[in-house]
This record gives structure tokens, sequence and C-alpha cells, in this order.
């Protein structure tokens, strides 16, 4: 209990330091020493609750609870200063109506509300918890010699880092508060800290694009925002304004439209179809932004919610809406990345990709499918955050960020070339962990016989192997001699990427401890409800997706790392000039006798089929089935499911 | 249209024997105009050159002198130029072409030696030749003399 | 006996031949004389081919080309200049643009003569080739080759040159 | 996306029989650019006019083509004889047809299993290369060669072939007839060859006329353009001749038209065979070209018109031979047609043209 | 699937695939020339050219190409193993999966244009069968009530009888697995593709020999899955697995024979067609039926 509280404080206390921090010198001690001391808690927390059963701490602090008004409130201005500002006045009116609604609400309706627990821990959010903790504070490591190199490329712009690092720890902090709320008031406050905390992220470039896009981003998240206070309204008068009361309801149906609402929410934050371009918008942030974003915060506090509210969903609207929103985006997005050159936006596609896969996983809502979810959450969190920042470390040291520029990383830029490799691999190959979890996902739905999600996963599975493939093999290419281009990068770069690394590697080998000693007495808890006359989780899951399976996976992965180990590039062969048609000339460059008789480089660009699988081929379409499926499911929840009768 | 629409022929095929030839475990079949090499039937020879003037190769070399006759067989077009110009039609086009090799060789033909009988015969053509030019020379001589006696 | 003769790979290059030869050793692959009898297969990559066809003469525009294919076959590897153009040039050796055989070029184990050389000329050329093969495998075996010909190649091919050993040759290859 | 994948496309490349150099600019598997390059077979044969009297050089224009050698010693031969004003026995005439279509016969079969292999369809090439070898064992029976063979020279023919060997020949060619009906039927209506061949290069009848294309390419895209109308030789003699043609400008389109004059040269054989004379089969050459006098002619060859020009000098060297081969033609209608093509039809594009760089270098 | 069984399989499936698949190759190529009407070379070639090409010069366009080509080796017998073993389908189905991976980059690291061509083409082929073999594998469990191999042997029938149109569709992926005409795109045997030789053009000696053994293994390990549609708790139905297994196999060498190469916009087009008909249809009959 006093470790959430630590959890909670001591990033805040950091990112208010850090604020007034503007010396390197200063703020590289402070910046590592805060993430040491978060880690260190975490850990501690970890040691006490990973294993354990469900715990609730009533705190009954009404301090805290105006405290949290009071952040809404100032959260509320800000954005409507920024949008009448910036000449957004939607974002203000959405900004404007939800604070309205908020203050309204904590004076009157929450006022008579008893909560009986504000704080909880399970094993789910000690794993998130972790992510957070370990990810998070890696990448503020990380992020300590890229803004450096960022600041230099940048000499115009004002050196605003001190900004940069506060928000960050400040995302830590509401992070770590909200993976622990139980009181819904509270995770809304967090909840809108994080979506204030990215849009200022966003637009920390303060170009045109970047404040665009971060208007973009805050006006999508206010209209989830508002669906969560909406929400709140509903749930307040109906007198439950706590998280397991909540989902100890779901089933019943009486909840549905709530809940609903709060789908909507997880959806925007997630990302998913049609609020995707949001998070395509975001990549114009420096690249630790898009790492945070995307592994650790923000997008995971969309999926978490809707992961925790998984055992609500099921074969009921709510899930079928969850499901195939999240289904959708995962097909369309993973095709729409076949289509992208620019680095970023593959990873950016590849993760909304992934959390549609989350999010259908959670509203399918089974045990086998919560335990896919979870784990997608896991390894996506791990090895997204890894290639997020090779690539931007790649990034600052061959000058682009577009894939065809990364043509022979593999020797300029070895290191950096091997952990991005090891990070796509995580993502879509067997026996790593995002292919594993997708896996279960398999047999989750094979068990619940669910056509269409069956064809969308057999799709987009063979997608998203297209898209990492082509770009692992451009990192993979090979020439004889090339400059080495790795001198320059830093320490804490190193550092942070070493250390995703190995919790990728760590991860991947435990996970089937992870599995039989964290996630399943998680999701044992909620067999009485979901699905009578199914087997409980564990047994489910041991007899369609097998222990031993987990192992040989693990195994393998372990068999792999040491064949890398102690034979890749170990060949003793004589090497040979590539092949070129006999009019080759400089084999290094590729280069050959052209038709001209000059010489011209021979070159090769990876395939995107525009054609086919473009965002004008795919998105436009998309956007209307999600926006439908919407409207249609949350329209159901509030006519059918008899709102009424909670009220 | 269709598909397989080659499979009843696929299916013949492979009922029936193979079209191929088995060589080299059966010999090749040539026909009776089959252009392999040329050989020359030195005996009749005589060296004339004609051949060797013919070629647009070049692959024939005649050596008055020395009485050989040579071709290098690659260089040879079997374009048989040769073989029609030979006034003494002692060139054939053979069946079979010029095996392989490892190195490029040529092949050489010399006139071979008389036996005595031809000896004395070609010694007696030779005489009898040389007696008939005499006597003609002797008869142009005689008319040339009439004639003049004529002009006188 | 090793695989390696019976598995010979081959790469056709056109030099500057008429496409007389050139179509003469396709017709090698097509089931009249199919070659792939003795494990021939038309592979098109220096990487993967044993035995170089050149046919037609070089000349300056592919002398190049030609000598960068040869080098690009792996050992133990065989050339067999196919054809009158390819072995000393032929009716154009006396053209501006013509350098002459191939022998101009690489080193050439194997002449087959011929205008245009025939299939039968070609397979018979494979069959020395293959034992200047063998005799180039185990000479890598023991670490003695070997870009250029060897001299001991030479003398020993020659031993089965003439048609008679050839036949015998061919026959032991086709039957075993 | 800044990076364009570039290939060098030949000159060794095994779906190319003759060397051929493209600049190959794709995406994905688009072809945005294509830049080909010849040259690697140029030998300069035309300057042996100089080295090579006019009989002999009857033998260098064989080997300006292996494919279309016998047309090629053809159209060089009646140049020289129109040249020197000589008209050659009927049966030399009829006999150089008969060898002529032939040899469009083996070249067709032949092409028609290039393009096969070009599309992948190997056991369609080998039937047609199966099926040519009975037109090499022809040459070779009233001949002696198989691909260059030596029948033509100026003046006439250097060998007969007697009624009985035509006979065989047109029976020959009959029984040939039905297995090629299953090959042309899988050519022109199997589904995965139209798959491949419809749609791809095409060519509108006005680009043809414009790119001045020659031969069966021209006649795909509905262009009459055959020399053969012109009734030189023998060809005067046809009771009627009339070109294949067809309207589609597209690789199909070529295919068919070459497929379907197979028959056509069929029939020209077995016509010509019916009315051949009795008549010697050469004329004995007399003096040489005449100074000042200068001969154009053209040959209809399996690709189209080969135009001859040659000049003499009064010696028995030539002082000048030029051709312009359909190669030379159809290479601008390649480019063209290679442009926003798919790179597995590169190939066939090529092919669809019937490339002869052999004679287009010389 | 249990150690002993592990153990079993190892050596079953590690010494005699390679063997049947090399009689296999060698059949194929047989009858290949035989439809083709030509005599063809002996039986035994594949084994001939794997041995001559281990007799080759060692030599190597960079470092990294041979390990990623053993990687796929390796992953292709693992694949065969834990099949053979009765282990997890989907498990099998991903390991296969990887082993094409290794493949793939290796094809990639030679930095060779036609090479990486051919691998963006062996991508597209992957994103062509894989939808029908993650289906097939679901259709499988759906059948079999596990996702264990060594499950169809407690059954009463084969489940090609609740399965048929997915059967027939796995036949039209095959011929990619197999890497036969029409979907030969990414490289074939014979050369005379756009491609020289596809992602095999910088491989030669023994990483080719190592691809080739490979694709044994891998045409072993395809054909038995043609076979797991047929067996069912009867000895019988091994025989009969043989027995069909064997005439597709012929099927497909007459497919090969009978075909022209297609392009990859219509081989993605029609494999992923034919899996959504017909496996659509078939799961959703199946789920109806039962
Ligand atoms: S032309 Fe005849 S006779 Fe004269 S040298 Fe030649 S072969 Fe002898
Ligand atoms: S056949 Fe022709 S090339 Fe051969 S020697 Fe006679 S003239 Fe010369
Ligand atoms: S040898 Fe004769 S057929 Fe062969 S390429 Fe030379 S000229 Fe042509
Ligand atoms: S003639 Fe033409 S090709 Fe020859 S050198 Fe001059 S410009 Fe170049
Ligand atoms: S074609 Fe004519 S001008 Fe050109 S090089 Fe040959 S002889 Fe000279
Ligand atoms: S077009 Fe030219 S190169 Fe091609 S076959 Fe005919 S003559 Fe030969
Ligand atoms: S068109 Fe081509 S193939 Fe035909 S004769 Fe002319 S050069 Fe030869």
């Amino acid at each position: 209990m006093a470790t959430i509280g630590l959890l909670v404080v001591l990033p805040l206390v950091a990112a208010a330091a850090l604020f007034f921090i503007r010396k390197d010198s200063v703020r590289t001690p402070v910046v590592i020493g805060s993430a040491a001391l978060i880690m260190l808690a975490c850990v501690w927390l970890a040691i006490g609750h990973l294993t354990g059963t469900m715990e609730f701490y009533p705190l009954k602090s009404d301090i805290i609870t105006y405290a949290t008004l009071l952040i809404d409130v100032v959260l509320g201005i800000y954005v409507f200063v920024k949008g009448i500002k910036h000449g957004v006045p939607f974002a203000s009116v959405l900004a404007g109506i939800q604070t309205v609604i908020v203050v309204v609400f904590e004076l009157t309706v929450a006022h008579g509300v008893s909560i009986d627990n504000d704080i909880y821990i399970d094993s789910l959010s000690v794993m998130m918890a972790m992510i957070i903790g370990f990810v998070g504070t890696g990448i503020c490591i990380y992020a300590l010699g890229y803004m450096r190199v960022f600041q230099e490329q940048h000499k115009d712009q004002e050196d605003r880092r001190h900004i940069f690092f506060s928000i960050f720890f400040l995302f830590l902090s509401a992070m770590f508060a909200l993976v622990f709320s139980n009181n819904l008031a509270w995770l809304f406050c967090a909840w809108e800290v994080t979506t204030v905390c990215s849009f200022v992220l966003i637009g920390y470039t303060r170009t045109e694009e970047a404040i665009q896009n971060s208007f973009r981003q805050i006006v999508m998240n206010m209209l989830g925002g508002l669906a969560f206070a909406i929400a709140l309204v509903y749930l307040g008068s109906a007198g439950i304004l706590e998280l397991d009361k909540l989902i100890n309801l779901g089933a019943v149906g009486l909840a549905a439209f709530p809940i609903a609402l709060l789908a909507f929410a997880g959806l925007t934050k997630a990302a998913q179809i049609p609020f995707q371009s949001w998070l395509l918008g975001a990549m114009v942030a420096p690249t630790p932004t898009s790492a945070l974003l995307h592994s650790s915060t923000m997008v995971k506090a969309g999926v978490f919610l809707l992961a925790k509210l998984s055992p609500a969903f099921g074969w009921n609207f709510n899930g079928m809406m969850v499901m195939l929103i999240g289904g959708l985006t995962f097909l369309i997005c993973a095709f729409v990345a076949i289509s992208q050159s620019n680095a970023k936006r593959v990873l950016a596609y590849s993760t909304v990709s992934n959390l549609g896969l989350i999010c259908a996983c959670a509203g399918v809502g089974t045990p086998e499918a919560m335990w896919a979810a979870i784990f997608l959450l896991l390894f996506h969190a791990v090895a997204k955050s890894l290639l997020f920042l090779c690539v931007g470390t790649a990034e600052h040291h061959i000058g682009s960020r577009d894939i065809e520029a990364m043509d022979n990383i593999f020797v300029r830029l070895p290191t950096i070339a091997r952990f991005m490799a090891l990070g796509m691999l995580c993502m879509f190959i067997a026996p790593f962990g995002m292919l594993v979890s997708k896996w279960a996902t398999i047999v989750s739905i094979a068990d619940t016989g669910n056509i269409v999600l069956m064809l969308i996963l057999a799709f987009g599975s063979a997608a998203t192997f297209m898209f990492w493939a082509k770009w692992l093999g451009k990192v993979l290419a090979v020439s004889q001699n090339s400059p080495d281009l790795e001198k320059g990068v830093y320490k804490s770069e190193w550092f942070a990427i070493g250390f995703m690394a190995f919790l990728v590697l760590f991860c991947s080998v435990a996970f089937p401890f992870i599995s039989e000693y964290v996630v399943v007495p998680y999701l044992a808890q909620f067999e009485h409800f979901i699905f009578p006359g199914l087997l409980p989780a564990w047994q489910t899951i041991s007899a369609t997706l097998g222990f031993d399976n987990l192992l040989i996976m693990a195994i393998l992965v372990l068999a792999i790392l040491l064949t890398f180990g102690a034979f890749f590039g170990r060949s003793k062969k004589r090497l040979v000039n590539v092949y070129m048609a006999g009019v080759g000339v400089d084999p290094e460059k590729r280069s050959y006798r052209n038709s001209l008789s000059g010489v011209s480089e021979s070159s090769q660009r990876n395939w995107y089929l525009e054609d086919w699988f473009g965002e004008k081929a795919l998105l436009p379409m998309s956007n209307i089935i999600g926006i439908v499926v919407l409207v249609v499911g949350i329209a159901l929840a509030f006519i059918n499911l008899g709102g009424g009768a909670l009220l | 249209m269709g598909s397989f629409m080659l499979t009843k022929m696929s299916f013949r095929n492979l009922f029936k024997k193979p079209v191929t030839k088995m060589y080299p475990v059966e010999p090749p079949v040539y026909t009776s105009r089959s252009k392999g090499h040329v050989v020359n039937d030195i005996k009749e020879c005589i060296l004339c050159g004609i051949c060797e003037k013919r070629c647009p190769t070049g692959a024939i070399v005649v050596d008055k002198p020395a009485e050989t006759w040579t071709i290098n067989p690659f260089a040879c077009i079997q374009c048989m130029f040769c073989v029609r110009a030979c006034p003494k039609s002692c060139l054939t086009m053979e069946h079979g072409y010029t095996p392989p090799s490892t190195s490029m060789y040529t092949h050489t033909d010399t006139k071979p030696e008389l036996t005595a009988e031809e000896q004395a015969e070609k010694l007696a053509r030779e005489k009898e030749k040389a007696e008939r030019l005499a006597a003609a020379k002797a008869a142009k001589q005689a008319q040339a003399g009439e004639a003049d006696n004529g002009k006188e | 006996m090793s695989s390696t003769i019976k598995s010979p790979w081959i790469i056709h290059y056109d030099a500057s031949s008429c496409n007389g030869c050139d179509i003469e050793v396709l017709a090698c692959l097509t089931p009249q004389y199919d070659v792939e009898r003795f494990g021939i297969i038309n592979t098109g990559n220096p990487k993967h081919a044993d035995i170089l066809l050149v046919t037609g003469s070089v000349n300056e525009r592919n002398i190049n080309v030609v000598q960068q294919i040869y080098e690009q076959m792996l050992e133990p590897k065989v050339v067999i200049a196919c054809g009158i153009c390819a072995t000393t040039g032929g009716i154009f050796k006396e053209c501006y643009n013509t350098l002459g055989g191939i022998d101009k070029a690489i080193p050439v184990d194997v002449y087959a003569p011929g205008c245009a050389v025939r299939p039968e000329a070609i397979i018979d050329a494979v069959v020395i080739g293959l034992g200047i093969l063998e005799q180039k495998r185990t000479a890598l075996e023991q670490g003695k080759l070997v870009s250029e010909k060897s001299a001991d190649c030479v003398t020993a091919a020659d031993k089965i040159v003439d048609g008679q050993t050839v036949r015998a040759a061919a026959l032991k290859i086709t039957k075993g | 996306m800044g990076k364009k994948t570039i290939i060098p496309f030949g000159p060794q490349h095994p779906v190319l029989p003759e060397p051929v150099h493209v600049d190959l600019v794709v995406e994905d598997e688009k072809v945005i650019e294509a830049i080909p390059q010849i040259g690697f077979i140029h030998r300069g044969l035309e300057k042996l006019v100089q080295k090579k009297d006019f009989m002999q050089f009857v033998a260098v224009t064989e080997r300006i083509c292996g494919i279309c050698a016998f047309g090629h010693s053809m159209g060089y031969s009646e140049t020289i004889e129109i040249l020197m004003g000589l008209e050659i026995p009927k049966r030399a005439q009829y006999l150089r047809v008969i060898w002529h279509e032939l040899s469009r016969i083996h070249s067709h079969l032949l092409w028609l299993g290039l393009l096969a292999d070009g599309f992948g369809y190997e056991n369609l090439f080998m039937q047609c290369w199966r099926l040519r070898e009975n037109v090499l064992g022809i040459f070779e029976k009233t001949t002696g060669g198989r691909v260059i063979f030596s029948a033509c020279n100026v003046g006439g023919v250097t060998q007969d072939i007697e009624d009985g060997d035509l006979k065989g020949i047109v029976a020959i060619l009959d029984g040939m007839r039905s297995e090629y009906e299953e090959l042309l039927k899988t050519f022109l209506y199997d589904s995965s060859v139209k798959n491949r061949l419809s749609g791809i290069g095409y060519l509108s009848k006005q680009d043809a006329e414009s790119l001045c294309l020659a031969g069966p390419f021209a006649r795909a895209s509905g262009l009459v353009e055959d020399c053969r109308l012109d009734g030189y030789g023998g060809y005067g003699d046809l009771a009627a001749f009339e070109p294949v043609l067809s309207e589609d400008g597209d690789g199909h389109a070529r295919c068919e038209v070459r497929a379907r004059e197979v028959y056509q040269s069929m029939d020209i054989i077995a016509e010509m065979v019916s009315k051949i004379p009795d008549t010697p089969i050469s004329l004995p050459v007399k003096g040489m070209p005449g100074a000042g006098t200068a001969a154009v002619h053209h040959v209809e060859q399996p690709r189209g018109e080969s135009f001859y020009y040659a000049k003499g000098n009064g010696t028995k060297f030539l002082s000048r031979f030029r051709i312009r081969t359909p190669t030379s033609h159809n290479i601008g209608g390649m480019t063209k047609i290679l442009q926003g093509c798919d790179l597995a039809d590169v190939a066939l594009n090529i092919l669809t043209i019937d490339p002869c760089i052999s004679c287009t270098e010389r | 699937m249990t150690v002993l069984s592990f153990v079993i399989a190892l050596v079953g499936f590690g010494l005699v695939a390679p063997i049947v698949g090399c009689l296999l190759a060698g059949l194929d190529r047989k009858i290949t020339a035989r439809l083709q009407g030509r005599v063809g070379p002996p039986i035994l070639q594949p084994y001939y050219d794997v041995r001559k090409l281990l007799a080759k010069d060692n030599v190597s366009v960079n470092h990294f190409q041979d390990f990623y080509v053993a990687m796929s080796l390796f992953m292709a017998i693992l694949a065969g193993v834990l099949f053979f073993a009765g282990g997890n389908f989907l498990l099998v189905v991903f390991i296969i999966t990887l082993s094409t991976l290794f493949l793939i980059v290796a094809a990639y690291s030679s930095r060779s244009p036609f090479a990486e061509i051919g691998a963006e083409r062996e991508i597209i082929q992957v994103m062509s069968y894989e939808p029908l073999v993650i289906l097939m594998t679901i259709a499988y469990f759906l059948a079999v009530r596990s996702f264990d191999v060594s499950a169809v042997l407690t059954l009463s029938q084969p489940i090609i009888i609740s399965l048929p149109l997915v059967f027939v569709a796995f036949l039209f992926v095959l011929t990619i697995k197999l890497r036969k005409s029409p979907f030969d795109l990414s490289y074939s045997h014979h050369a005379h593709q756009e491609l020289v030789k596809g992602i095999t053009t910088e491989m030669s000696g023994r990483t080719l020999a190592m691809v080739e053994v490979t694709h044994w293994y891998e045409n072993v390990l395809f054909m038995s899955w043609v076979g797991l549609f047929l067996v069912w708790g009867s000895w019988i139905g091994v025989l009969v697995a043989i027995i069909v297994a064997l005439a597709i196999y012929f099927l497909e060498i007459l497919i090969d024979n009978n075909f022209a190469r297609v392009k990859w916009q219509a081989m993605l087009k029609w494999s992923w067609l034919v899996t959504l008909v017909f496996c659509t249809v078939n799961i959703v009959v199946l789920m109806i039926v039962s």
C-alpha cells in the first residue's frame, strides 16, 4: 500500500524537480536516480504482490478526491485555453463540457456515493506497474542521450528539455495511479492527466504539424474522456463508483451502457479505428515520446482498462463491439503497415494493430483470450520500446527514419541493427512472446468458434508477417564493409536499449513461469462468472496451449540465443562478389555497368503494395465501418440493455 | 478457355516411349547428306589450292612444295565451298563431326610416297607428256614456219 | 566415381554467337536429346553452375562479361567452347570487333567444333568436361586448385579424347 | 520513398537467350523505367565484304543469324541476283520458298517454346521444341545441316530435293498438325497462358504504324505488313496470300499471329510442292557485280521485314553491304511496351517482339 | 507428446525424411521428364546433386547467410519432429514459418538485387498461404477438439470427412508450399525466370545443398499434412494416407506441368479467395453440424 503511494509520489517529485533543472549535469543524475528508485519500488511491489490475489485498500481520503477534482479542473482550463489560443475551438468546447460535467458530478452525485475501496492490487496491475516502472523509466534514461542529440540537431529550437523530462515523469506517476485506482473518479483523473501529458509531448517541437497533431490527439481523447465522464455520472447516480463492483455487474448486463461508454473511452485511448489517426500523428514527436506512448503509457492505459473490463464482456453487445473494433483494427492496420516506408509509421500501425488484437481478445472475454491479451500487452510493451529506441538512435545516425535508408544498417550500425532485429523477431515470429500470445488468441478463438475473428486473425497474421519480414530483411542485409557509424551513441542510449533487449529476452524465456505464477492465478478469480460450463481458466489453458508447449518455446528461445551466440557470423567461408548479370563493377556498392556505359548502383526497395494496402485504399472504408460499429454498439447498449433499470 | 489443355499430350508422353535419342549409348543417326567433317582423298588431290582460296574461314592450307593438305577442323564451318570447288572432286563432306577435344589441332594429309610401279607409271606419263609437248611444240613450230612461209 | 560428374549443372552464355549454336545448346535440354539424363540442369546462374558453355566469339564488349561469369563460378568448374566461333572466331574472326575464340578471355577446357555445333558434340564435350571436372574436384580437395587450367588436367583429359574412350566414358556415366 | 529498385537485367540472364542489357527501375514489381542496351554481339560483319568475295559472302550472311539463317542467305543472294540482273530458275525459287517457310515454322516453334519458358511453362516449352525437331530433321535430310545448312547461293540453290522427298516433307508436316493443334489450343485458350499473355504489352494500330513495326509484331496490332505480299521469288506464284492478322495488339495477339502462321507456312509449302516445276536448280554466275550498280531488296523473315542493300564496284568484292533487320524496326515498340509493365512481364514483353539481337547487331 | 515420442520422432523423422524427401524429389523429376516425353535423370539425381554441391568450393557473399540457411534447415527438421511426435499442430505451423523466415532473411542478407526480389516474393507467398494454414489448424481443432497431432489417432473416422473443403483449399496452397508451378515465384529449380534463381541466387555449394535438404524435409512434412487428413485410429488409415499422399504428389507434379507461372497478384488473390470461401463454408457447416 505504501509502495503504491511511493510509486505515485516518487515520479511526481522527480517531475517537479526536473521542471526546475536546466543543466544536463544535474538532470542526468536526477533522472537516473529517480528511475532507479522507481524500479526498486516496482521490484519491492512485485516481491510482495506479484503472485498474490487481489487486495483492496479503503483509503477514504477526501483530500485526494478534492485534489483529483482540482487537477481535472486545471487540466480542463489548460486545454480550454490552448484550444482558444491555437484556434481549435472544438477542443475547448469538449474540455469545457467535460470539466463542467465532472465538477457538477463530484460536487453533487459523487458526494453521496460511499466508496469501500479506493485502491487495489492484483497481479495484472502489478504487472502493468512493472511495465511502467521498467520500460517507462528505461525510456526516460534513453531520452537523456537522445534529447541531447535532438537538441543539437535542432539548434533553432528553444531548449525546453526541462518540460520534456518533467512531463515524462508526470506521465509515469499518472500511469501508476491509473493502474491501482479502484475509485473510478480517481481513475478518471489519472486518465485525463495521461491525455494532457501526451498532448504536451506531441506538441513538444511546436512546429505547425506537431501542434495540429497534438490537437487531433486531444480532440479524439477528449471524446473518450467525455464518454468516461458520462459513464461516471451514470454510475454515480446508480451508486457504483468502484471498478471491481462494476466488473462484477458486467455479466449481469445492467451496467451495459456505462461499460460501453468506458469501452469507448478505452478504444479511443488505444487508438482503435476510427481513432487510429491520433497515434499516427503522434509520430512527429521526438522518438522517446513515441516509445513511451506506445509501450508503457497512454495507449496501454486504454487496453489496460479494456483488459480490466474484459470479464464483463463476452457474448454481449459490448464485447461484440470491442471485439469487432479490435479485430477490424488488427486486420486493417496490419495491412496498412505494409504500405508504409517510414519506420515510425510502421511501428505505429503495428502498435495500433496489436492493440486491436488485445482489444479483440478483451472483447472475447474468455480466460484464454484474457490470458492472450495480457501477454500481448506485456510483450508488445517490451518489444515495441526496444524497437522505438533502436529506430530513434538509428535515425540520429543515418539521418532518416525511412526504412529504405536503413539499407545496410547491419554493417553501419551493427549493434543497433541486431537489437532491432531482435525486437522485430519478438513481434511476429515463434518462439518469441508476441507470437505465443497470438497462439493463445488462436486457441481461444477456436474455442469460442467465432468465425469472423478466425478469419481476421488468419489474414491479419499474414499481413503482420509481410511488413515485419520485409523490414527485417532490410535490416539484416549485409555488405562486406561500410563505415561503422555507431561511435557517437550515448551511454544512456546503450543502457536503455540493452535493458529493453534484456527484458525482451527475459520475458520470452520466463514466459511459462509468468504464465503459471502470475497470469493464470489472476484469471482464476474470474472463473465463476464467465461462460459457465467452460473449464476453469487454468485448466483450459493447460489443455489447449499446454505448459509443455510454452516450455518448448522458451527452450527454443534459449537454443536460438545460444546458437546465435556461438555461430552467428562465424562462417569461415571465403567471400565472393554478388552476381550482377555479368556486368558488376564494384560489389560493395552493388554497382554495375549500365546501359549508357556508365556505372549505376543497383538498389532494392521493399515492396509496399500501395494499390492494395495503401492508406487511401483501406482506411476510409474501415473508418466508416468503425464508426458504424461504435454507434450501433453504444446505441444498443443504451436502448436494449435496459439502461433505465439501473437508474 | 479451360485448364489442363496440355494434359492429354502429357499423359500420352508418359505412357509412350520417350522421344529421346539415347546418344551416346546409341550411336548417332545420320542422313545421307549429313555434314560432319571434310575428308580429302589425298591420292587424287593435285594440291591445286583452289579449296584453300574458296574456303571462307581459311581452314585449309595447301602446301605444294611439302605436298601437304592441312585442315583445321576447329575453323571449318562445313559450308562445303571447298567440296564443290575441288576440280578433282577429291574432297568429300563425311558424316560425323570432329570430336570435341581439350586442345585444338589440325589434320594434315601428305601425298603418299609412290610405289615403284606408280613411280614407273608416273615417269612414263611424264615422259609421254613431255613427248606430247615436244611433239606439239614441233608441230606448232612447223605450222608457224608454214605460216611464215605463206606470208613470204 | 564421385557425384560431381553425375550432376553437372551448366550455364550457357551467348558471347557473340549467331544463335545457331545457342539454339543447339538449348536443343540439348529438350526431349530429343534430354541431357537431364546426365543430371544436367541449365541453371542460368554462375554461382550454381559447374560447366560454362560459351557460344560465339568474344568481342570488346562481352569479354568482360564472359570473364565475370567465369570468375563467379565456383571451383571446380569447366569451360566448354561450343561452336567454331567459340573455338577460333569462325567466319567472323576477321571482323574488326571480333577478338577471337573464347580462350582469348578465359581458359577453355574443351573445344567443341561445328557450325553449328551438333547436340551430340555438346554431349561429348560435356562428357570430356566431366573427366576434367572430377580431376579438378580431387585437386580442390587436396587444396591444389587452381583457377587456371592446370597442366596435368590437360594431359589427363587428352588421354580420353579420342572417340572410343569418349564413348566408353560416356557409357559408364549413363549406365552407372 | 526516395529509393527505387534498380536491377541490372542482363546481359547474362537465364531468361534471355541472347545478351541484352536493360537497366530496370522497378517499384514493387512495376517497371517505371527500362533503358535497353545492346552491343554484346556486334561483330561488324558487314565490313567483311571487303575480305570475302561476293560468292563466299553468302556463308557470312547465313551466319548473321542462326535461326533465320536460310532467310538471310536467300535475301543476300536475291539482292545480288537483282544487282547482276540474274533470273534464277523456277525450281530454285520454289525450293528457296520451301526452305524459307520451313525456317519460319522452326523459328516460330522455337519462339513459342521460349515464350512458354518465359512464363514458366516448362512442359509447353519442351513440347514445342520436340515438334520443332521434326523440321530440323527435314533440314538435315535435305541439306545435311540442322540449323545452318548452306543450301542457298547466288544463282540458285546448292542442292535439290527429290520429288519423293518433297512429298515426304509435306507428309511430315501433315503428321505434325494434330499435335501442333494441341499446342496451339494451349497457347490460345489455356486459362493460365491467357492469364499471362492477355493484356500485356498492348500497342495500338496507330502506335504500330508510327513506330514502324515489322512482322508479326506489327500484324498483331492489325497492320498489314508483310513483304511476301510483294511476291518476290517463288512467292509470286502463290495462288493467294493473306497475312495473318490480329487486332488485339497485346502479347496474346502476337502469340496468336505467330502460332497461326505456322499453319500458313505449312500450306505454302504444300502448294509449292504441288506446283514445283522440273528445271535446273541453279544457273552459272558469270562476271562481277558491276561498278556503280546497287540494289535493294527485302525479305519477310519470321520476325518481319529484313532489308538488304548491296553495291558493286566491278571487282569480286562488293563495296557496300547493309542489312536492316526486323528487330531494329521493332526495338522502339519494345521500349514502349516495357514502360509500366510488371517485372514478371519484362521478359515476356521482350520475348513477344521476338527480338533478334544477333542479326540486329550483326 | 512425451519425451519418448519426441526422441523416436527425432530419430525417425531426422533420418527417414531426407531419404523419402530425396526419393520424392527424384520421382518428381523423373515423372516430370516422362510427362514431357523425355527420359529424365536417375531417381537418385537429387542425392547426386546435393553430394556434388557439398564438394564445391566453400565461398559465400557474407559470413551470415549460411548460418541463416542452417537455421532454416534446423527449424524444418524441428517442425517435422514435433509433428511426428504428435505435438501441437499450431506449434509445427509456427516453426515451419520460422524456417521460411530464416530462408528469406538469408536471401536478404546477400544484398543481391535478384535474391532480394526473390525474398520479397517469398514473403508474398507466405502471405498467400499463411491464412489458410492457420485456418486449417483451427479447423483441425474444431474437428478433433485438440491441437495435438496425436489426437487424430483416437478418431473413428478421418477428418477429411468433416473437412473436405479445407482439404481442397489446402491442396491449393500446397502447390505454393511445394514451390511448384504455377506458384514457383520466388525460386524454381529451372532457370529461365525473371529473377535468375530468385532466393537462392547467392547461395552456392554447401549452403545450396542445405536449401535442397530443407526442401526435402519440408516436402515430407507437407505431404504428411496431407496424410493427416486421412488417418484415423486404425493402421489402415496410415496406409490410405500414404497412398493418397502419393496420389496428391502426382497431382502436384501434373499441375506443375500444366500451368504457366502466375504473377503474384493472381497468386495472392486466388489463394485468399479460395481460403476465404472454402474455409468459411467448411467451418461454418462444421460448427452447425456439431
Ligand atoms: S581443290 Fe581439290 S585438288 Fe585442289 S588442293 Fe583442294 S582438295 Fe586438292
Ligand atoms: S567446308 Fe567450308 S569452311 Fe570447311 S574447309 Fe571447306 S570451305 Fe572451308
Ligand atoms: S559456330 Fe557457326 S553456328 Fe555457331 S555461332 Fe558461330 S557462326 Fe553461328
Ligand atoms: S560509331 Fe557510334 S558506336 Fe562507334 S564509336 Fe562512333 S559513336 Fe560510338
Ligand atoms: S555495319 Fe557497316 S558501317 Fe557499321 S561497322 Fe559494319 S561495315 Fe561498318
Ligand atoms: S532474330 Fe536475329 S538473332 Fe534472333 S534468331 Fe533471328 S536471326 Fe537470330
Ligand atoms: S530477322 Fe532476325 S532471325 Fe530473322 S533472318 Fe533476320 S536476323 Fe535472322
